[in-house]
């Protein structure tokens, strides 16, 4: 299971790339899909590698991203 | 949000949308960094708790419709006179957190002399200066912030200062003042940056709530469809050269 | 000649830069943003000045000072932007500088909105600013004829020492169509300025001021301009007319609202409705006396415009009871159709 | 002869553009024209679209109640224009983004999967002209070579004379898509 997760607004996205330029790992991409607007949607690419870290959805300009980490497990000790 | 996906048992959400904003989908174009100012503001209202007691004034241009995307009381101002209507809620109701967004034509032209003078008073709201260099809503014009050289429509043959004047310093002009409390410059071309710019408008917002006074926060932003670049490029063009004449940091604190 | 395809707001300012355009001054406003636009490329390298001003406010200071340097000079925006200019539209009626104020309407009051509308006709023709004075107002309702009138408001102005405005709205502004440009102006065509401030050698000075504190003095100043609105009036007055001769219903409609209601007479006359057009070319001076003559025939004046009902008033005066006067208006930038039009027409005749 | 067209679409897809180009072969063909576009702060971000009319007199109203043709380049534009459109007039969807059948049965629809025959022509960007050239062979005012040269005197000098050869192309796709639609047309 990927550390992160991160979920995408497909309606607010505009498709601007920013996120994929700024994640350090690479996991976004754009998908072959348009929203009802025509702007081309973001998805997670390679969703293995997501740390979720958060980067992209704090560049994101349009708040179309949500991120999701893993809970620590170590809480459990 | 219309999401479908489901997560699985063992994820914790880290990032949404704040309580601030509403969900009406912004106005921006794509990979305007108007968007990302605008959700740092709202980030600061949910973390200072204060978004019932917050008015916000929407200045005329690209985020003419700031309106729709905060969940706070707002009110439109004239081109340029955000500052003066701020001046007036905050006289008069002194127990709310008044807060202006303006853009550079807004605030650094049309609107110069109001935004000097509330500066020199004072006043204790705050100010969120976004300078991407242009005028966005009307079409790219020359802004006052309008690097030398920069092609806009009004400066088809790049802004020539013995014509058209030198970017203006609004940043650097205030700090001159006795009046404001805080003058700082900032800017969001990355993760970095987006971090630092959200603790100087938390700074902003907390100096009202402690009646220190007039505090701005200058933000270096993009304008990816008037400067014709990539939003990528954008954000690179403001790292690299937009920086040189706004250099970022405090240039005024009374802490 | 050959025919051009231009937005209105491009056709205005190349007519400007034809009929001998030395400075421009701006401040941006949508919907112009073209005719800025078009200056700033266009103007400088054509000989000319162009500037874009901190404000609105400073921007029509910058037209006083221009114009009373004695060069042709122009200035537009649109309707806020022009509310802000009416304080020096005031200083510049009374100080007798020819200028040229382009207002692409939109809507109004307050910020409104930038759709096309008609709410500025009180500003525009009763004075606007403060004080006893008028503007030369030219409605264009198609493109070309925008080009047209930018020529004609220099001239006018230029000979009573008025400013002219050219009023129209956003869609004249932003839509485009076929223009036949002016030919550029003769310089030697401009007449001359004997009252410019251009420097005193060999002359006695000139000045150039808007007050006199000793009330005669002032009464006096008041006099002319009234003398010069009375000759205007005498002169001046253009309007078109359209199957007006055996309307039964005349509708009075001016600009964008003017060219509609073109539309209205024809489909109107398809279902046989005996329906004529009298659209005003200038609003001020307004064509009183055609109207006038037109309702001692018809039975029902019936006047369309962008906004609450402000050039009705007008037309109410002209027409004096001679025939009923209803009003159909539309608000906030909503521009109706022929056929909502139409049904208009149809309540009052047929 | 009057006709009306509106192009529909989102900003950025070259549809005041492909109005304007109809415009000028009207013009050029030394027909009256009107082209009027929807304008405001939300065009780029959001929708745009324009009028055009074509006459062989002069035009009173830019404004037009039920235009002859819509060509709607996303589904929204098909949603605010659909009902408007004249009886048996004519509809170029975008297939490549519109999935819905039209809801009218009284006007011809003309399927263009736009998009990707702009991505089979290596370029996203001239999906305007496809949809041009498919409503230029439906409404058949003007020649697919009145409008190639009106695209070509649109285009040049402007810097992007290297795109005419693709625009030509992409015209010519769309014109031939959309016949399929029209045999037994004059």
């Amino acid at each position: 299971m990927p550390k992160g997760i991160v979920v995408v607004d497909k309606e607010r996205c505009k498709g601007c790339g920013l996120c994929i330029e700024a994640c350090p790992f690479g996991v976004l991409g754009f998908s072959s899909e348009y929203n009802s607007s025509g702007y081309q949607v973001v998805y997670m690419e390679h969703p293995d590698k997501c740390t979720g870290c958060a980067i992209c959805a704090n560049v994101c300009p349009d708040v179309a991203l949500e991120v999701y980490r893993q809970e620590p497990a170590k809480e459990a000790a | 949000m219309s999401v479908e996906v489901a997560i699985p048992e063992g994820y914790v959400k880290i990032f949404s949308k704040p309580r601030a904003l509403s969900d009406a989908k912004y106005t921006y174009c794509p990979g305007c960094h108007h968007g990302i100012i605008t959700r740092l503001v709202a980030e600061a209202i949910d973390e200072l708790g204060i978004l019932e007691r917050t008015v916000g004034i929407a200045p005329v241009g690209c985020a003419v419709f700031l309106d729709r995307f905060f969940n706070c009381d707002f009110v439109q101002a004239a081109h340029g006179r955000a500052c003066a209507v701020a001046t007036g809620i905050k006289r008069a109701r002194p127990d709310l957190v008044v807060f202006t967004y303006q853009g550079d034509g807004d605030l650094a032209a049309i609107g110069t002399a109001e935004t000097i003078h509330a500066a020199n008073r004072g006043e204790n709201i705050t100010v969120i200066f976004v300078n991407n260099g242009i005028y966005g809503m009307t079409g790219g014009e020359m802004a006052p912030t309008t690097l030398p050289g920069q092609r806009t429509t009004t400066t088809p043959l790049g802004r020539e200062p013995r014509l058209h004047g030198f970017p203006l310093k609004i940043s650097e002009m205030l700090a001159q003042l006795d009046g404001p409390a805080y003058i700082t410059r900032q800017a969001v071309f990355d993760y970095k940056h987006i971090v630092r710019a959200k603790q100087a408008i938390l700074k902003a917002f907390r100096n009202q709530l402690e009646g220190k006074g007039f505090s701005l926060v200058e933000i270096l932003s993009t304008c990816p469809t008037n400067w014709r670049m990539s939003p990528a490029d954008a954000g690179r063009w403001v790292a690299e050269e937009v920086v040189k004449t706004y250099p970022l940091g405090d240039l005024k604190d009374v802490g | 000649m050959s025919r051009v395809l231009m937005r209105g707001n491009e056709a205005i300012a190349e007519a400007a830069i034809r009929s001998g355009l030395k400075c421009y001054f701006c401040y941006p406003i949508t919907p112009q943003g073209e005719l800025v636009e078009y200056m700033a490329k266009e103007l400088p390298k054509r000989g000319g000045v162009f500037l874009q001003a901190e404000s609105e406010v400073a921007a029509i200071n910058m037209v006083y000072g221009a114009a009373a340097a004695g060069v042709r000079t122009m200035t537009s925006s649109s309707s806020p932007g022009i509310s802000l200019k009416q304080e020096g539209i005031s200083y510049i009626a009374m100080a007798r500088l020819p200028c040229v104020i382009v207002n692409m309407m939109r809507g109004g009051p307050g910020l409104g909105n930038i759709a096309p509308a008609q709410g500025d006709y009180f500003q525009a023709t009763k004075g606007g600013g403060h004080g006893d004075y008028h503007l030369i107002v030219l409605a264009p309702s198609t493109v070309p004829e925008a080009a047209e009138l930018v020529r004609l408001a220099f001239e006018l102005s230029d000979k009573y020492r008025v400013p002219a405005m050219i009023l129209a709205d956003g869609m004249i502004g932003q839509m485009m169509e076929p223009v036949e440009l002016p030919e550029p102006v003769d310089p030697k065509d401009i007449p001359e300025r004997p009252w410019a401030v251009t420097g005193a050698k060999g002359r006695p000075r000139n000045v150039i001021s808007s007050f006199d504190l000793e009330p005669e003095g002032l009464r006096e100043m008041n006099l002319v301009l009234q003398d010069t609105y009375r000759e205007i009036e005498r002169s001046e007055v253009r309007w078109e007319e359209v199957e007006t001769e055996d309307a039964e219903i005349l509708l009075v409609a001016y600009g964008t609202m003017g060219r509609i209601a073109k539309t209205v007479v024809r489909l109107a006359r398809e279902e046989g409705l005996k329906t004529g057009l009298l659209r005003p070319i200038t609003l001020w001076p307004f064509p009183y006396e055609p109207i006038r003559k037109l309702a001692e025939r018809v039975k029902t004046v019936l006047t369309v415009e962008l906004s609450a009902g402000q050039m009705w008033e007008d037309v109410r005066l002209a027409v004096e009871g001679r025939a009923e006067t209803p009003f159909y208006g539309e608000l906030g930038g909503v521009v109706p159709s022929p056929k909502r039009i139409l049904e208009e027409v149809r309540k009052y005749v047929g | 002869m009057e006709k009306a067209v509106i192009f529909a679409g989102f900003g950025g897809q070259g549809i005041l553009l492909a109005g304007k180009i109809l415009a000028r072969a009207g013009m050029n063909r030394g027909l009256e024209v009107t082209w009027l576009p929807s304008y405001g702060p939300e065009m780029r971000g959001g929708t745009a679209n324009c009028t055009v009319v074509v006459a062989d007199s002069p035009i009173g109203s830019p404004v037009v109640d039920n235009p002859e043709a819509l060509v709607a380049m996303n589904a929204p534009s098909l949603d605010k224009f659909e009902a408007r459109v004249a009886e048996d007039g004519i509809v170029v969807v975008n297939s490549s983004l519109i999935k819905r059948p039209l809801k009218r049965q009284d006007v011809r629809s003309i399927l263009v999967p736009v998009n990707d025959i702009a991505m089979e022509l290596g370029n996203p960007r001239v999906i305007n002209m496809v949809a041009l050239g498919a409503l230029v062979r439906a409404l058949g005012v003007v020649s697919l070579e009145d409008v190639q040269a009106a695209m070509e005197e649109e285009l040049r000098g402007k810097g992007r004379d290297k795109l005419i050869a693709l625009n030509r192309e992409a015209l010519r796709r769309g014109f031939s898509e959309a016949e399929k639609y029209v045999t037994g047309d004059a």
